[in-house]
């Protein structure tokens, strides 16, 4: 008992159940534990934890950003657009990549801004805000391809996403900077400060609104640089990109345990919720089960991981 | 606390059911009984099995790799271009055999052949063709565009015997959907000949949902009382459709006068009804069965490195009035067990 | 406070959305004059009630500080076994009671993970919707089920030359607004969405008031469920998608906060849906770009929204000085 | 009516009720007094069926009575009036009364507006509270809302009321009302528990009087036998001989307080002024210690239509004025508009001479001004983080490190822990502790912990008093005397006349938003000061 009781208390236990949960199903799995599917996880591990560190941000300072998987395909798109080989608009150029990237960026974080402004400076809830970006800024991306795809991408753009190892390194550099702003910075400090308690930020001198707003922007980027990794893997800019998982995000932020009501939450937890979910993903159709069973187990299990957070939690306040 | 650890057990208990209980996949998947040689694995990963016609479709499959003593393993990407990357990447991690691919889109999926290349397995793509590019791969393609060209071209047909103008509405489906793309463009392909005998008055949005085509159609008919002549993106999308007309009072056979000209794509088993019922002029089918068939054979002989065209194309048929007996027997939606 | 000089503006503020809503019908009204025939306005209204519906027991919901993701997949499940029953050759009635007890039945187990289990709103439902979309899926073989036409006679038939749809909406709504501000429950879930904990200090029992909460949501889906099914006359695998994004839009472009405490159902939900269904029904009718759909919509909803909280901030300026006068008084 | 016998409880080990006992006779009011962490809430919450006790037994009118439910307590017929006032902003003041028990149309589950009405409107004239029953709360100020408390626990018909510092929220007014209220009830031959830290009221409404310290009874009897002195010395253990430190005036030195490393300049500072070398707080400029005539802070014609009006007043280097009045007379809201939290109309407020009419509090703060609010848990603190963060939050940006500006965790820890000596916050929470976990009067000290590491020359202090025990309450009187000898200018709200009476050089009196008086320490009187707060309403 004291044994379980120090590992749910433990801010790893995520990742505890992870492991667990490879080495349960690691036998019956054909391929599942082997070294290509480890880098196929990580392939497809990446660029959803990029995002999700941006919504971590957010949700910290007690919002939500329910438009990021819009901005990746906007982004993904306009990049495509700037860079691809045959009617970008910089076709061929040295400048297409760098500038095509900044543009995503750009554009990114010019929807960030959106979404903060309105929040902070209108004090508009932050789900019907970025609930309305996401509907607009994705009916935007399809609109401008007319639904068309781009491809011909640049080889050098594609191994940005392709090369998993590329990858790898772009995702750990923005993970470590991601931290080091979290737990060692003041903006870090400021922004559980306000999800914590804005009025009384107010008053110590924080800059709530600048915060807030720079949440949004830095979760707008984050997205945008995910849409990187997304279209590089696809080789495609597509308006519909990442359109589907939504859900898959704010579930990993969350089961990571990160609080949706604020003041709570840390880039590490993020990354073990991050490989809960792809864990469980990719063993699951490793397991051929048919795609309605996939989502059922999908359901139990997160049921299962807040079970044992809120397990977790009671603990602590028995404790 | 002590309940809530009971709770949690058999909620795990519970998850671990529901693995063992799904994890068989349905019977026709099952292998039929193992032989003397190896018994081949295919790997067929879908994009969506939101419509009838890809349920039908991986029926086919079903059978056919039954047939041929093929074990299937089955996956869905439920509509997102880089998860199916990651399963067919599952799939060359199994070391199948070959693979059927019905890519999300025709050019999200060159890295997912060129991964396949890459492990030496053959890999066909059924349904949607590849982009130009150095990847090997065969495709089965029944072309959205053309067959919704030649079903639309056969409605313009039936419009021009009666002789006056008609006012078209087309329900389109979900913009994001390269199908949708292809038969919207069809569509107007063909309507832009006949701009004679047609005015296009309503272009309904229906994201491939039922509620929205439904309210679409109503309300079109409300600004378009004299509306016509309707093309529906996908068959699946009738009962709405019907729904609509009927209660505009306007769902009527072809004897009876006011009929409006109804055509359709896919083939299912609602447009065969509607067909046998006189309520529906014509519909653009996609051979399943066809195209079943040629993508494993296409896989086999790539395996024994026969020869194998670039793209097999699957004619489709359009099936009306006309020729209803004839080719009911190819229609999918004729055979779909209800 | 009576005697507050702006309270025609206060007026107009208050009933934002309503005020919206007016000048969205004048607007397509004066692009195209069958928008405003009586008929279209029936469609509108038939057209809303599903998501209406869903939207009142969602405000349930988000009053006590709540929110409930799986609505439309209870919608599916529910639907699908009904489906499967009568082409089984149940009775119509016998199908209808099946959904509603679905309905019940999967907001019970919501309230259980909630309740009992004490795990976030956000996450039990988010989990139920995986559930609830896979079984659904599993039912009904990922087919289209065609139903027979008597569920389409539940859409089309009229009492007093009034829609059904349209008369079940009326009774939900004021069945919904009656709990909400006439019964001990309603001020009570407004008391539970303020504070939980105070509300347990103060004798409410908060287990009891979410379970009847989240029952009553579940209920209000099967319910939307049943509308729809009454005007489709089929379930195909994607009935029911994202009803829970716009019966929350619903709630929340009525006025609702999504902190609890604050809302109506009407004319708050009501306004709400019918406000999206008009502008989609609108852009119908004027044959607009395809396109263009998701970027009105989204725009009104944010404009709709934006007034909603200037008015917030306007009123909290206004009430602040009312307190100030007041104190004055009360203190002379 | 109520007996303890023997009640014990503990947390996670640590004993917070020692073998308490007494009891309160029928229809007498019983005061139970001692400093915040004395257990008075624990046993409290053990009374009203929050908290089991590990020990011990209660008598409800002869029977055994052992509530497992807020609401089991409340079917005997006891009704508590906490603190922080448990209503619901959002709902109506009649709504409030009855939530739990609306009058109902028969057999139906509706509620019955009218009798509704009718109900509420006799238990608000019972309370003395004259406003329409269906006012919603969040108009209500703090006194009116205690006064609905009350009325809810008549609707009950409680026979014992529990009230938990009911007079620190309210007005002179208003204490005078629910004063007479009291009387009232007692009267009527309900029992009352009275929890205070205003001992004369103390002294004044209970018959019998109950002190705890360290979760044992250390003293107890009829009214009689107590005076406030000896209440004190009961409470705190030993006995303070003045409840207020002499202004400006050699602090008596207590042994076992904290003494502060001092930067070199607060040092030299000191060699010079001997007499100030104990318990110095962090202050920018050491140097002059007497009143001057220096000017830090100046507000001149200052007028916010409908909150206060043509306000001017001086603040100096070194000086504490008292800002006295109702609530609700415009001081809270004077002191928001001070430092830019609420915007106004006309005039102008110059810090160190410089204008700062329409800068925002970071730019204030960063000027030297803070400011503490009346309401701790809303505005003062994150009640959910740790204590270490709360303290740091304002003054961050001075513990960062170049080239990158990174926090320095280092310096930033001992600066805390210096702080949190400085203010004598009870030396065994944890930093890590969130600050909900501490007392009220610790959760006031992190606050002042807050600001004085920031390091400011003119404090608004709103309250600071408020729910803090007397022990904390003198040290904090003792905190801001050294503010103003160091060289700082506090302006200090309150309404505890004794207070501001004990502790200001100047106290300005508002009314209605406007300033009606101003006294200079040796003019100081409590009648003058009331009759210019109050010169328009019923005298007390």
């Amino acid at each position: 008992m004291a044994i379980l009781k120090r590992l749910m208390l433990s801010e790893y236990l995520v990742l505890f159940l992870s492991v667990l949960y490879f080495v349960a199903l690691a036998p019956f799995t054909p391929g599942f534990a082997t070294f290509d599917n480890c880098g196929n996880l990580l392939a497809t591990l990446l660029p959803l934890f990029v995002v999700a560190m941006g919504l971590t941000f957010v949700l910290i300072t007690g919002g939500i950003d329910l438009s990021v998987t819009s901005i990746i395909a906007l982004t993904s798109v306009a990049g495509a657009a700037t860079l691809n080989s045959s009617t970008g608009w910089l076709a061929g150029s040295s400048l297409a990549i760098p500038v095509g990237i900044a543009v995503m960026l750009l554009i990114g974080g010019a929807v960030g801004l959106w979404n903060g402004l309105a929040i902070a400076k209108f004090r508009m809830p932050p789900f019907i805000v970025t609930l309305t970006t996401m509907m607009f800024v994705s009916g935007l991306a399809i609109w401008l391809t007319q639904s068309k795809n781009i491809n011909h991408l640049p080889a050098a753009f594609n191994a940005l996403g392709g090369k998993t190892w590329v990858a790898f390194f772009i995702t750990a550099a923005l993970a470590v900077v991601a931290h080091v702003m979290l737990s060692r910075s003041r903006w870090g400090r400021w922004l559980y400060a306000v999800g914590h308690n804005a009025r009384a930020s107010l008053i110590s001198g924080v800059p709530v609104a600048g915060v807030t707003v720079s949440a949004y922007v830095a979760s707008g980027v984050l997205a945008a640089l995910a849409s990187v990794i997304y279209t590089g893997q696809a080789e495609t800019g597509s308006p519909v990109m990442g359109q589907r998982i939504l859900l898959d995000i704010i579930g990993a932020t969350v089961i990571g345990g990160t609080s949706l009501f604020g003041g709570k939450g840390k880039v590490l937890w993020t990354l073990f919720g991050v490989l809960f979910i792809k864990l469980m993903d990719n063993s699951l159709n490793l397991l051929d089960l048919s795609y309605f069973s996939i989502m059922m187990v999908k359901g139990g299990v997160i049921l299962f991981a807040a079970l044992m957070d809120s397990m977790r939690n009671q603990v602590l306040v028995a404790a | 606390m002590i309940k809530q650890l009971f709770t949690l057990v058999s909620l795990g208990a519970g998850a671990a059911i529901l693995f063992t209980g799904c994890g068989k996949p349905e019977p026709a998947g099952g292998s039929a009984g193992g032989t003397a040689e190896k018994q081949l694995t295919v790997g067929v990963c879908f994009e969506t099995l939101q419509t009838e016609f890809w349920v039908a479709a991986l029926d086919a499959f079903k059978a056919e790799l039954a047939k041929r003593n093929i074990k299937m393993i089955q996956a869905i990407a439920d509509g997102d271009a880089n998860r199916q990357i990651e399963q067919v990447k599952n799939f060359i991690t199994r070391k199948v055999d070959g693979i059927v691919l019905v890519p999300k889109d025709a050019k999200a999926c060159l890295p997912i052949v060129k991964a396949a290349n890459a492990a030496t397995i053959p890999i066909v793509l059924f349904n949607r063709p590849p982009e130009a590019s150095g990847a090997r791969s065969a495709a089965v393609v029944a072309d959205n565009f053309a067959l919704t060209q030649e079903t639309v071209a056969y409605m313009i047909g039936e419009a021009q015997k009666t002789g006056q103008k008609h006012k078209a509405m087309i329900v389109i489906g979900d913009l994001g959907d390269i199908n949708a793309i292809g038969r919207r463009d069809g569509f107007d392909a063909a309507v832009k000949e006949a701009s004679a005998t047609l005015e296009v008055v309503a272009r309904v949005p229906s994201e491939w949902n039922q509620e929205k085509a439904q309210a679409g159609v109503v309300n079109a008919l409300q600004a378009n009382p004299d509306i016509s002549f309707i093309f529906s993106s996908s068959d699946f999308l009738f009962p709405s459709i019907v729904s609509a007309l009927k209660s505009a009072g306007k769902y009527k056979k072809r004897s009876e006068p006011g009929h409006v000209i109804l055509g359709g794509f896919d083939g299912d088993a609602t447009a065969y009804r509607m067909l046998v019922d006189g309520y529906l002029d014509a519909t653009g089918v996609q051979d399943v069965y066809f195209e079943a068939a040629a993508a494993v054979q296409a896989l086999l002989d790539m395996r024994e490195g026969k020869p194998v065209s670039e793209t097999i194309r699957d004619p489709g048929f359009v099936i009306h009035q006309a020729n209803l007996k004839e080719k009911a027997p190819r229609m999918w939606g004729a055979n779909v067990k209800k | 406070m009576k005697r507050s000089p702006a309270k025609p503006f206060l007026w107009v503020l208050n009933y934002a959305s309503v005020v919206l809503f007016a000048v969205v019908l004048a607007v397509f009204g004066s692009l195209s004059p069958r928008f405003l025939q009586t008929g279209n306005l029936v469609n509108i209204l038939v057209q809303s009630s599903s998501t209406a519906i869903v939207a009142v027991g969602m405000t349930f919901v988000l009053l006590t500080a709540g929110v409930d993701l799986s609505v439309g997949a209870i919608m599916f499940v529910a639907a699908a076994v009904a489906g499967k029953l009568v082409l089984g050759g149940a009775s119509l009635p016998l199908a209808l009671a099946v959904i509603l007890l679905i309905g019940l039945a999967g907001g019970a187990i919501n309230a259980v993970f909630i309740v009992r289990l004490r795990i976030m709103p956000f996450i039990v439902t988010l989990a139920t919707l995986y559930l609830g979309r896979g079984l659904g899926l599993w039912i009904t073989e990922t087919r289209a089920m065609n139903l027979p036409g008597s569920f389409l006679q539940l859409g089309t038939d009229r009492l007093l030359g009034i829609p059904l749809p349209v008369l079940v909406f009326a009774a939900a709504l004021f069945l919904g607004q009656v709990i909400l501000s006439h019964t001990p429950l309603g001020r009570q879930i407004y008391a539970v969405g303020q504070d939980l904990e105070g509300a347990r200090k103060a004798g409410v029992n908060p287990g009891r008031v979410l379970v009847l909460v989240y029952l009553i949501s579940g209920l209000c889906a099967a319910l939307g469920g049943i509308l729809s099914l009454a005007q489709l006359g089929a379930v195909s695998p994607t009935f029911g998608s994202n009803k829970e994004f716009a019966a929350i839009a619903a709630a929340v472009l009525g006025g609702t906060s999504l902190f609890g405490g604050r809302g109506n159902v009407f004319p708050g939900a009501a306004i709400g849906a019918v406000l999206i269904q008009s502008v989609e029904n609108g852009l119908v009718i004027l044959n607009a770009d395809p396109y263009l759909y998701p970027l009105i919509t989204s725009g009104i909803i944010f404009l709709a929204v934006l007034t909603d909280s200037v008015r917030n901030a306007l009123l909290a300026k206004l009430s602040r000085r009312k307190i100030r006068v007041e104190e004055a008084v009360s203190a002379g | 009516m109520i007996s303890f016998h023997d009640i014990s409880k503990g947390f996670s080990g640590v004993p917070v009720l020692r073998r308490v006992s007494f009891a309160v006779a029928e229809g007498h009011t019983l005061g139970l007094v001692g400093e915040n962490g004395a257990g008075k809430s624990t046993l409290m919450n053990i009374l009203g069926g929050n908290l089991q006790p590990d020990g011990g037994s209660m008598l409800l009118a002869g029977q055994p009575y052992a509530p497992r439910h807020p609401t089991e307590a409340g079917r005997h017929g006891l009704a508590f009036i906490h603190q922080e006032l448990n209503l619901f902003a959002n709902l109506s003041i009649a709504e409030n009364i009855f939530l739990t028990a609306f009058p109902r149309w028969g057999p139906f589950p509706f509620i019955d507006r009218t009798t509704l009405r009718v109900q509420t409107a006799g238990l608000l004239q019972q309370v003395g509270l004259d406003l329409p029953p269906e006012t919603p709360v969040e108009r209500l100020s703090a006194g009116e809302r205690q006064l609905v408390e009350i009325a809810k626990a008549l609707s009950q018909n409680a026979r014992l009321i529990i009230l938990d510092e009911p007079s620190t929220s309210l007005s002179a007014r208003e204490t005078v009302i629910l004063f007479a209220l009291i009387d009232r009830l007692r009267a009527r031959g309900i029992s009352m528990i009275y929890i205070s830290h205003a001992l004369d009221d103390v002294l004044r409404l209970c018959d019998d009087i109950v002190v705890l310290r360290d979760g044992e009874r250390v003293g107890a009897g009829p009214r009689a036998q107590f005076t406030s002195e000896r209440m004190i010395s009961l409470m705190v253990g030993r006995s303070l001989n003045r409840l207020f430190p002499e202004r400006a005036s050699q602090p008596l030195h207590e042994p076992g307080r904290a003494e502060l490393p001092l930067s070199p300049k607060i040092r030299a500072a000191q060699q010079r002024r001997p007499t100030h070398q104990r318990f110095m707080v962090p202050m920018r400029v050491a140097e002059n210690v007497e009143t001057t005539q220096e000017v830090l802070l100046e507000v001149s014609h200052l007028s916010q239509p409908g909150i206060i009006r043509d306000i001017s007043l001086v603040l100096h280097r070194g000086e504490i004025l008292g800002l006295s009045g109702l609530m609700g007379a415009g001081r809270s809201e004077l002191a928001r508009i001070l430092f830019g939290l609420d915007p106004c109309a006309r005039g102008e407020i110059r810090l160190k001479g410089s204008s700062i009419s329409g800068r925002s509090p970071k730019w204030r703060i960063q000027r030297g001004l803070a400011f503490l609010t009346e309401n701790r848990r809303e505005e003062g603190l994150c009640m959910e983080s740790a204590i270490a963060d709360n303290i740091a939050l304002v003054s961050l940006g001075q513990h960062t490190r170049p080239p990158l500006g990174f926090l320095d965790f280092p310096k930033l820890r001992q600066a805390v822990s210096n702080i949190r000596n400085a203010v004598r916050l009870t030396a065994t929470v944890r930093d890590e502790q969130p600050v909900k976990t501490l007392s009220g009067g610790n959760q006031q000290k992190v606050v002042l912990a807050k600001w004085l590491l920031s390091q400011p020359e003119v404090l608004i202090l709103d309250e600071p008093t408020r729910g803090v025990d007397v022990g904390a309450k003198y040290e904090v009187y003792q905190l801001i005397n050294e503010l103003a000898e160091r060289g700082a200018g506090v302006l200090i709200i309150s309404s505890e006349l004794e207070e501001l009476i004990g502790l200001c050089d100047r106290i300005l009196v508002m009314g209605r938003g406007e300033i009606r008086d101003e006294l200079n320490r040796e003019e100081f009187n409590r009648e003058r000061i009331l009759r210019a707060a109050l010169c328009d309403s019923v005298t007390p």
